[in-house]
């Protein structure tokens, strides 16, 4: 991004970075253990506003956007920088619900694809921590097939007119903006006929209906575009040209679970094996309870779950450099996500077992019991949020592998003419 | 795929369109927002169809469909799986085969006389709580006491523990194990409601803080019950089998209709390979998981020395295979498949209750090794 | 087949079967429990006659070919009878070296397709026990695709000459006759260009390599086909008409795991669950011997293995029946074959498991545990042989559940033109 | 897919190039039938060329590439996996450490000096037959006798026990667990050779009945031993796991060529949406195998804490799913993966031997369980 001598060399960056820390961030409130889940709408809301006015700490301390060229109010560092501040962050409180996905994938996506006046707009105000984005990329009609997008944008004038829905995302009923991939051109395969743009969500014509899943959680939204008025400014890369934007966008999207240079925060790999089931410390508590640490059965499952993540904890990096190092492609990550994937299956249906008839049916003392039932129930969640482990395995068999791509029917054929699922109900 | 012979046709049938009109799942989800999940006049009106007197002899007020009453009502529970329905169905099934076994005359004039006409519930009260909670292992304890006998201990989860009006205590007598019918009300039962996963059933703990109650509770004598409870939990599980593979394939059919309808990528989902394959993988665990439980009915109705082995190579089979087949469609719905809107959670949830209940496969397979070793010493 | 008038009642039948067996048959030697992969040539041999001379002895009794037409020397009764045959001589000795594949699926083939005169010649010594059959159908560049053969049967005058090589058959060395899949066409598509043949086995340019498993068994072979002449009277069904015969064929193979009307012997359902491991037993004795039969881990997993073999025990006649009644297509054997496969998969892994240590090292005394250990290097055997479980579930897909098909690059396309696996080493 | 670095490079190279030229595949397929499986002067090239060495501090004849020896070592080992080679690596590398840390000056001049030339090999006595085969466990007994000791019990599986010039066996002494190094023809000791899967390697059967050894021949003080054999059983599994991955990677990178050369119905298999999900979840074993292993031979050098749970969390799950990735290679082989004459079974046999070897996986996820619970507490 710069000449590397111009640039702050990472320990000492890193150590102005601990004592600014010191001098300034917030140790993370206990009630960050919490499970979202169980959240209220106001807590929800109240946890926003704190990651604003942390993102707003960040930046007034010159840590926001570490990446980010300083042209755009960055600090025009490497992933270096930003990797060890992360380390220094991991026991702070910092951003949670507005870093994902503002500053991945749409972030990159404008650095990548916007004109010089959409990154002057929109960067800084991200950076600063006064907008939240969403990204509009799932469609109800759509599962794993992105860019089969029904959703409509039609040209009106120096307006684009959206009509359509698209779901699973996160946070859509608090966020500012959104980045939402649209049928630009009915008349070419479905590649060649899809555009980006940038949706103000305060606007009219966009419904926010939030989704309840098995569990409670009210975590996704489903909207509803109906003659959304968008101005041709806020177009992302060239009409029919959005694919090329959404391969990029998914991309980034993927790094998530890898090391993305435009992430703050504890490294995800810490994070890994603590999916549904909850981790290995109340399952450690339920066999001491109930007197089964020596239990050949139950030490071994326990043992599994903790071995499980120490295993995730190394493949992280370890694919992270094959990556680096030219042996992997660069789609590799699909494999962290694969096994991130499988292993919180395990996981969830070890937690289960252990947990015995207090998982199916449980007292108010027994809740944490009951929820690994829950878990169970929500299992495969981890298999299907943020691309299935279907698609993964298509990805690291096709991708990293080189294996002969799947047969598809709407290639090389107009996006009118290919066969797609009846209307949901 | 239980199939009905005969007059078990017309039976199934029948319970079949009754399930349709009267809890369809737009009224079971209504249903889950109250107390006890079912209605009384529904129940009343099933046992009426004969859901509750397949178990008992004809002199006590029962009688089967087809002389093959455990079949009969597998029958029956394979449509309660596979309409995700209410309803008490096991216990007081349990309670009235107990009751129709062993029972005294004034326990199958009164109690089993209100179960059979569907004016009361019945409920097993036999699992207990961890560490309690082994097969075979029984904690709460009867002692003399008077002219009756003081019972201690807990009973959890119990189906229905709130909701039946009849109980069926397991208990440890110094004599061995020995069974009470109690009647829900009786002085110092302390009956507190669960949570639970499954929306269309309701558990309950129950406490015995010293509940005391008279001799004419006792269903058989002090110290015989042994070998009654391993037959009542064979019955138990055979019934829980056939509910499941009704709701495995609900599950099922509904999932292979949305492989079909569903594209992606230009193509039908049931055109994916990797995807055919594991419905082929769920084609057999189902085609298995019937085939064992409809043996294991037959094998309780034919009263076997197998009968242990059937039932409880069932319970792992289709404790193991059925959560899996149900995740696997969860799966291959894709998100839409956790959503609480989608009713694919009401037949998850069943069937995620039901691995535990009566025995864990893990238990059932343990049981099995000490069938085995006891035959072949 | 008959008038049901004209027919014994099964239960007659079966007790007429009774009292003959009992005054003729022998009870089987205890060697039969032997590990077959043990045996040596000469006690295969050995094995052969003996199978042969039982054959002989039901055909003099009234009982070989119970559902083959009396024409034939068969006795022209129903599946009804042979099942209630298979139980009354479940006890008894009966032939096993020769049954398969020659009373299934060559026996019915030649019935379905052969000439008059070639049912007269061929199918009565095979009921007398005076031929063996063989199945030259697999190819070493095939797999899995039969239809694929590149033997080559090329016309000349009355005869036709064979060349090619065919593998994976059983007792091809001391086998009599063989049915041969060959390709006589090389210009159209594949099914379209194959015819089969009576081959004998004692014939010139027939040479046969005896294929070395990892255990040490040798029960497979692959021949060598050099200008082997065949006269034009043993051709079965059309020229170029092969894969009719080949679809009848396979199915009838197929059948050995359900219920074939033309093998004698013990039911296959009692023997489910007894693949690699070696059963239940003595994975009770071992747990007995180390006093593990009430530790948790191990009861589970033996009750695993019994509890596999028992549903599998009812399994076959829950699919048959689903055949019978039409809920299940015909194909729907395929099930049962999964189940045994992936079964056994799962009771050799279990049996090495509980081996312990001296399955992977053992002395003489232990060779019992030792097996389990070279069992479980052949664990896949049990979804290979017999066609391979990726089969069985396209054919339950495709087949039972009526999912679309898999492409293939074979079809419409003259098979000289078919992409094909580079010539083996 | 062991990465390394500096130095390392041109080491991996050279023991890469040896061992294709000494041990291909035809050779190793020559020497399963010898009794020993490989040659001496194979062996003592091999220390030549460092194998032995790495371990061992530089004071006593020894000498890493790196400064971390048990990486360095690692590669030796994958290096092995992967040309299925032959030759008592882990025993002798195992009994080297041992004598390099807590040797005397005696047993370094002599035994040490042999293992690091080559001349001799070493074998770790410790794994004891059923019921004695858990981890932890140790029923062999040392009991003083005269000015030594007297060792009864047996050892079994040894590697190379019979190949093995010098023996380290772990034994339990009133005070503690206690070592002794031990000449292969110490009087008394019976060594019997075993049957085996693996035709690479040998393994026997060591019995002590009543073996007396002088105090000479002690590896540090009586009962002193616990912390170091635990250090040495973490030790022998991180060498163990790099060479189960380079043999993992030999069979996964054939079978994907076979996958791609091999047609059926006019398409490569590696066409086949099925196969190919199957190659994405083989392939994210091999990585995680591969990235576990690395770093549990790294923690090994650092002598970490948490050395122990990176070691037994990498046994459980190469232990787990390294099996599984090899019979996936041979299902997709079909027949002739289970043929002799196909080169698969060489490194399936060797996986399925280190499966239980120095613990399975199931006790070393039981032993994560007892280091997190004494952490815990």
């Amino acid at each position: 991004m710069s000449d590397t001598t111009d640039v702050e060399d990472v320990e000492s960056f890193a150590a102005r970075a601990r004592a600014w820390l010191a001098a300034n961030m917030p140790r993370p409130p206990d009630e960050s253990r919490r499970d979202p889940s169980d959240d209220s709408d106001e807590e929800e809301l109240r946890r926003v506003a704190r990651s604003r006015r942390l993102q707003r700490l960040l930046y007034d301390g010159g840590f926001a956007g570490i990446c980010v060229p300083s042209a755009y109010g960055g600090q025009g560092l490497t992933l270096a920088h930003q990797l060890a501040f992360n380390e220094e962050i991991a026991d702070y409180d910092y951003p949670t619900e507005t870093q994902l996905p503002t500053f991945t994938p749409c972030l990159p996506v404008i650095l990548e694809f916007g004109t010089e006046d959409q990154k002057n707009t929109h960067i800084p105000p991200m950076l600063r921590g006064e907008t939240a984005w969403m990204q509009l990329l799932s469609e109800p009609s759509g599962g794993s097939d992105v860019a089969a997008a029904l959703t409509t944008a039609a040209r009106d004038g120096d307006e684009w007119v959206l009509n359509g829905s698209k779901i699973w995302t996160t946070g859509a009923w608090w966020a500012d903006w959104g980045l939402c991939l649209a049928r630009t051109n009915w008349d070419v395969p479905k590649h060649r006929g899809l555009s980006v743009f940038m949706l103000d969500m305060h606007q009219p014509g966009i419904e926010i209906h939030r989704i309840e899943m098995l569990n409670g959680s009210r975590e996704f939204c489903q909207e509803f575009l109906t003659d959304v008025r968008v101005p041709e400014s806020l177009r992302v890369g060239a009409v029919d040209g959005g694919w090329t934007v959404g391969v990029r966008w998914m991309l980034h999207e993927r790094t998530v679970l890898g090391q993305s240079p435009y992430v703050t925060g504890e490294p995800v790999r810490r994070r890994l094996g603590q999916g549904p089931g909850g981790g290995v410390a109340p399952l450690l508590q339920r066999a001491r309870d109930l007197g089964l640490l020596t239990d050949p059965k139950a030490s071994e499952l326990i043992g599994e779950v903790f071995a499980m993540s120490v295993v995730g904890s190394t493949l992280g990096s370890h694919i992270a450099e094959g990556i680096r190092t030219g042996r992997l492609a660069e789609d590799a990550g699909a494999i962290t996500r694969l096994y991130v994937g499988t292993s919180a299956v395990r996981n969830a249906s070890i937690a289960f077992e252990l947990a015995g008839l207090s998982a199916i049916a449980w007292s108010d003392s027994e809740a944490e019991l009951g929820k690994r039932g829950i878990d169970y129930l929500m299992r495969q969640a981890a298999c299907i949020g943020g691309g299935t482990t279907e698609m993964s395995r298509n990805v690291i068999s096709e991708r990293v592998l080189g294996m002969p791509r799947e047969r598809a029917f709407d290639r090389d054929v107009p996006f009118r003419d290919v066969p797609r699922s009846a209307p949901q109900r | 795929m239980f199939r009905a012979v005969g007059d078990q046709e017309l039976f199934q049938e029948t319970t079949r369109r009754f399930l349709e009109v009267e809890v369809p799942l737009a009224k079971v989800r209504d249903l889950a927002g109250t107390t006890d999940g079912y209605e009384p006049s529904f129940w009343r009106q099933g046992a009426q169809l004969g859901w509750t007197s397949l178990l008992v002899p004809e002199d006590a007020g029962g009688g089967s469909i087809s002389g093959h009453g455990v079949v009969d009502l597998a029958l029956v529970a394979y449509e309660f799986g596979l309409h995700a329905a209410p309803g008490p169905l096991i216990g007081t099934n349990v309670v009235a085969a107990a009751l129709g076994r062993w029972g005294t005359d004034d326990q199958r004039a009164g109690p089993l006389a209100d179960l059979l006409a569907g004016d009361a519930a019945g409920a097993w009260a036999h699992a207990e709580p961890a560490p309690n909670d082994g097969l075979g292992d029984l904690a709460l304890t009867a002692t003399r006491s008077g002219d009756g006998f003081s019972l201690h201990g807990v009973k959890s989860p119990v189906e229905a523990g709130r909701q039946a009006a009849y109980i069926l205590v397991s208990a440890r007598h110094e004599s061995g194990p020995t069974q009470f019918l109690i009647p829900s009300n009786a002085p110092g039962l302390m009956i507190k409601p669960l949570h639970g996963l499954d929306m269309t059933r309701r558990h309950a703990r129950l406490e015995f803080d010293g509940v005391t109650v008279p001799s004419t509770h006792l269903v058989g004598r002090p110290g015989s019950a042994g070998a009654n409870i391993d037959w009542l939990l064979d019955l138990a599980v055979s019934i829980q089998l056939a509910e499941m593979c009704g709701a495995l394939t609900w599950a099922f059919d509904t999932t292979v209709d949305w492989a079909f309808n569903r594209y992606s990528f230009g193509r039908p989902l049931a055109s994916y390979q990797e995807l055919k394959h594991r419905f082929a993988d769920m084609k057999m665990w189902l085609e298995a998981s019937c085939a064992i439980s409809a043996d294991a009915a037959a094998a309780m109705d034919r009263d076997q020395a197998q009968r242990s082995e059937r039932v409880s190579a069932g319970k792992f089979y289709v404790g193991r295979y059925g959560p899996e087949l149900m995740q696997d469609c969860v799966q291959m719905h894709g998100g839409i498949g956790v959503t609480f809107d989608h009713d694919l959670h009401l037949f998850l949830r069943r069937i995620v209750t039901d691995v535990p209940t009566y025995g864990t496969p893990g238990q059932h397979a343990a049981r099995l090794t000490g069938i085995l070793a006891g035959a072949d010493r």
